[in-house]
């Protein structure tokens, strides 16, 4: 997947000459995940550069940057490293369109890896969707296909607002797909329906597709039940409509997400079905995610959720 | 404060050499200073008689934001503003309407009423971005700001301007870091006026001054009499004809006074000494640049009368208009989130229109603003 | 309630020498609303002093202060300024005793008015708690009466772990209760019950417990209808045995308060009924939250839940 | 590095005024650094074998951590650290075991394996605050450490140490500057090592030097070798004293380099030139000082042979043991987070717990470290 997200990047800063990326070591170091790799060699050190250390002044050099004219692409090495330019994010870059009554905005993006998948521990695995989600004024994209990456990353840097793009470093070396040369996009705020089923939904996003799409796999294997997984892809401003419909449909419901359980992402899916279509409910909707607890390292696996967990969450909402 | 840089002294002489300016520049500066003590008044008085909410006096100050917005060139210069400056909007010729409507938040107000009071937002005489509460966070966006001219070769910069308080920010930290890195077009302005709050100046910092502090960054220090108009433009200009010039950043330090509360509802005697003000008010802004005007024959006690009457009375019919306005629609709490309303909002903002008409309006009680 | 906390500052600082009161302007001036009034004059300036204007400074000087043996309580001016110490209480309060092994720990009280009530604006009414309840490691606790905001301050000095204490600053002058003199707690992670009832519970906190007792009382009053309110006071860890034990004695369950509802604190009470007592459920469970907006000025009492919105929710979930 | 302090010059030449320190106290020196370079080779064979995912290589840096350890007083004082500069631990007396049972992450690693390696915490043989990932937040820790011994009136200081990219970040700020306004016995130690990840020294700010941000805060900033043991023992001691004295923070710029890559993973050829590289071989730390020690009659060929052969058994089997030892339980995910396990956690470390159980274990498959 990262190399759509550089094939992203450089097609997008072809087309569009307004178009920056900056942050820690994009430059001539490519990335730490070498998302930004030949940039700066092909499009000079104006539209490529390193950064000081300073996350804070990423996004605040960014917001100016946007709102005079520019598209920055910010990137923040990793998401656990993004609390230091909370205050940008949240107070500023998300609110400036409304309090200045639209004369001034933020079109913006924040790339940053996010996930396990590393043996990172504590500071290079956490998945803080839930705090950007819950902040109006952002949008909130992940993507999990190489496919998606590029299109979705496309159309991030030429919307409008604040995006927070945040991409699975768990599939950054995984899926070989090809995609498309050129140009294209992929909708903010449509879900993807990567397997078809009545039987019971999986709502799930990021590194955490292929896992549920494995268990669902399982489950017809084992017990002839067809599961529809659903990616959701854009977080922010999430395609509700969608959400509903397929938990009306199934009547059954398994949320997954790496990031902790308690205000998760994932709370907001069980409380939208919970307030809009409890009455097709046939079994508790059920969460499998990350524990409540900081990151572990040695025993990242057993903390992240794998297919049998969410093998096992089917299951039960299938026999309640 | 040897080594700042003065030119007229507290009793209105002159001590160095003056910048050339012509007459109307010189009146249109004295004029902005008098409008911001009118405005100021009148906002207090909203404020007493539970008008508005809130305002920020600006009393003391004013020779600091005037002088530093007659340095600049509004058809491409940017400001990132601090809360306590808009005595430069005067000068660069604000419709002062425009500023009451944000202190009523009215229907007309730039930020649709969702901001407090003095949170003004400009395209119009110039980029003035919209003021944020949080401290110090324009700093860095003046860089980003600046760095977008640059990169396209445009010769415009940005002022941004800033409490003393406000340097122990991370904007502070974080946006001279990069405007040094990157040699970015911007001057940076820190608004010494003695008080964060109740926080004194010495106890926010101890550094030696807080000019500088732009030696952590590699970039020019300069201490200026913030309450000495011509002072302060002659210092301004030179930081940004070197940003138009592609010589980098500048960081001024006007020292100034605070001469009253934080804000409409802050008691300072709690902890500001009579004796300070007593001080300061004799190193009076307006009265030192009055006294100077009047010594070279530009004002006289009847020309100081009749701007005074007329501020006063514009400030006034302003207010008076801003407050006939209606309030925003409800249907602007929901507006400008994203420039497309999601579906989610667009539920939300019918269900409210909605409730609200079905029903009386909600109880229009409102605490108090503590400060 | 301010005088409330005030008097439970002055009362544990008498009681413990390593409790300090430390933030912006807490010193002579004695807060913006006075919470610590005349705690220097009494305690002198080493146990309550003035910062430099740094929320960053504040709370990782408070860290360490907690590390080596104090108890520091310090207070962020309005929540709405929490940002810039983000980091410091996310990666570095909430995690340290995770991190490491529980040889250091953080003792630490953060105090800060949150929520609408004085025309604000964006940044003086925001209600961030979910931010916070969804970090691991940070306890979240909130008053809505004054002896619950003199108990549960002095329970969360006392505690060994982060605590972020939000206090409603719209009841900071409401409510003239007497509260006793001299040392009590009030325990960490049990809900009040308002008022009793078994027709529909209603959960809330803060500033939104007057609101729903009033809601309760019309409808009370127009419908003969017994509505259980219940305050949470501590959003973590929750008593969720207690929320899931209401849900099901009523069976209609009505979530308020006034952040913003995506992702918001009331999303996990619905995620966590939905996933363990679906099957009591006879309504959906419904939200009346702040909107998916910055905070507005002028409109705030529009913007703000107030009775009549509560009172309409809780008819829906009664006549559904 | 005009102004830089230096008493053993780059062949080993001493050139300044050597500080009164007894042989076994510069044995142990040479010890601590040789020490380090057998870690360090070691956990580079351990990550290339892929046994540990991941070390920060202290090479070149050694004489600063070194340096700067044998200037404080362990039983009193503490360290917020920087995770480059363990070399600070062999010099105090660390238990190796303990800190490749860190590099391993098992169940006697005291950061629970919870941490990558090299994320340190020890509480023996000195109060060394648990490393963090996140960059300068140790620093305004530090300074809160220190407050609080201050206040107790306790003598002990902190010490906090950070690379040249740390100064950007908003710790450094917040931290000097509380510490210069309160005057806390704090010593700022700057391991300017050239480079932030990619990034180098000189791209990171456009101050003079590191030292120079010291003014910002009216803090003494003082620059020193940083390849020179004995140079940054004096300066450190006596930043230390000062502190101990009640005389305020000092900010030291020890100027040093990074002899390879950021961390195992890296690849530093991409972006630091050969001649880099090749210049400060020349000034390589250890050579220096043994060569100094040797001229001085504290070594020879033979007890160094003796010492390195030692130092590499020593990590060797400290990496066998820890690497023998079980992982830590499943429980441990769930412990720690509170003092006191609430019911939700309970419920799923037991859902967990059970889970395991049932089946087989978990699959390890690891994704690779980056960096
Ligand atoms: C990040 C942040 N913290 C705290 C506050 C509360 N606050 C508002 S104004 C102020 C003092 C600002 O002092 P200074 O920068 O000197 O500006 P002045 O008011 O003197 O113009 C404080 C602490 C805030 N607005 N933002
Ligand atoms: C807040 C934060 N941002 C980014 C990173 C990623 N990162 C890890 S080390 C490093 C460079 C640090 O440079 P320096 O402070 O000079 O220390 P050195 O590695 O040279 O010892 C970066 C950018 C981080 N750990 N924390
Ligand atoms: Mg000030
Ligand atoms: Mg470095």
């Amino acid at each position: 997947m990262v190399q759509a997200v550089n094939d992203g990047l450089r097609t997008i800063m072809k087309e569009d000459e307004s178009v920056l990326v900056m942050g820690e070591d994009v430059g001539p170091k490519g990335g730490v995940f070498l998302a930004t790799e030949n940039l700066t060699k092909e499009f000079g050190k104006e539209r490529c550069f390193d950064t000081p250390l300073s996350e804070d002044g990423i996004i605040g050099v960014g917001v100016g940057l946007a709102m005079n004219g520019m598209k920055p692409v910010c990137e923040i090495q990793f998401q656990d490293f993004i609390y230091p330019a909370f205050d940008q994010i949240v107070s500023e870059a998300a609110k400036m369109r409304y309090r200045s009554g639209g004369q001034y905005t933020v079109p913006m993006t924040i790339r940053t890896p996010y996930g396990g998948g590393i043996r990172g521990g504590l500071y290079h695995s956490q998945s803080g969707e839930a705090y950007f989600a819950h902040t109006a004024g952002l949008k909130v994209v992940i993507p999990s296909t190489p496919y998606d990456a590029k299109g979705l990353l496309i159309s991030s840097i030429m919307d409008p607002d604040p995006v927070m793009f945040f991409e699975p470093k768990a599939l950054y070396r995984a899926g070989r797909e090809e995609v498309p040369e050129g140009m294209y996009t992929v909708d903010l705020s449509k879900v993807r329906e990567v397997t078809q089923g009545g039987d019971a939904v999986v709502f799930c996003y990021g590194a955490m597709v292929p896992v549920c799409t494995e268990a669902a796999r399982r489950i017809k294997e084992s017990r002839n039940k067809d599961i529809r997984v659903i990616d959701l892809r854009t977080l922010m401003p999430l395609d509700e409509e969608a959400v509903l419909q397929a938990a009306r449909d199934c009547g059954r419901v398994v949320m997954v997400h790496e990031a902790p359980r308690f205000c998760g992402y994932g709370s907001e899916i069980s409380a939208l079905i919970a307030e809009n279509a409890i009455e097709y409910m046939e079994a508790p909707i059920k969460r499998v995610t990350g524990f409540d607890t900081p990151f572990p390292n040695t025993l990242e696996n057993y903390y992240l959720p794998d297919a049998r967990r969410v093998f096992d969450a089917i299951e039960e909402v299938l026999d309640f | 404060m040897s080594d700042t840089l003065q030119i007229i002294d507290e009793s209105g002489k002159k001590v160095g050499k003056a910048p050339r300016l012509k007459r109307e520049t010189l009146l249109r500066m004295y004029r902005a200073i008098v409008s911001t003590r009118s405005f100021d008044d009148r906002c207090m008085k909203l404020q007493r008689t539970g008008r508005i909410g809130f305002s920020i006096p600006n009393k003391g100050v004013e020779a600091t934001s005037v002088g530093a917005a007659a340095a600049l060139d509004a058809a491409q210069d940017w400001i990132a503003p601090h809360y306590r400056d808009f005595a430069m909007m005067f000068y660069l010729g604000i419709d002062v309407n425009g500023m009451f409507d944000n202190m009523f938040g009215n229907a007309d107000d730039n930020a649709v009423g969702r901001q407090m009071p003095v949170h003004f937002s400009f395209r119009d005489p110039v980029n003035w971005l919209s003021i944020s509460s949080p401290l110090g966070t324009q700093i860095p966006q003046a860089v980003g700001v600046a760095m977008a001219m640059k990169q396209r070769g445009e010769k415009g910069i940005a002022l941004t301007t800033f409490g003393d308080g406000s340097t122990s920010t991370l904007g502070f930290h974080s946006g001279l870091n990069f405007a040094g890195v990157f040699g970015s077009p911007v001057v940076f302005l820190c608004q010494n006026n003695q008080w964060a709050i109740s926080c004194p100046s010495e106890e926010q910092t101890a550094s030696e001054s807080y000019a500088i502090k732009g030696e952590a960054y590699g970039i020019p220090g300069i201490k200026v009499d913030g309450n000495d108009v011509l002072a302060v433009y002659r210092v301004v200009s030179e930081a940004v004809k070197r940003a138009r010039a592609g010589e980098g950043p500048t960081l001024i330090e006007a020292v100034t006074f605070r001469m009253g509360g934080h804000s409409t509802s802050d008691d300072p005697s709690r902890y500001v000494e009579q004796s300070e003000f007593d001080a300061w008010e004799k190193r009076d802004p307006l009265f030192r640049f009055e006294t100077w005007l009047k010594s070279e024959g530009h004002l006289d006690d009847e020309k100081i009368a009749a701007i005074r009457a007329e501020t006063d009375a514009e400030m006034m019919a302003a207010a008076k208009a801003a407050e006939a306005k209606p309030r925003p629609k409800l249907g602007t709490i929901f507006s400008d989130v994203w420039e497309q309303m999601p579906p989610h909002l667009d539920a939300q903002m019918n269900a409210c229109i909605s409730h609200f008409a079905e029903r009386d309006e909600a109880v229009d009680e409102k605490g108090e603003f503590p400060l």
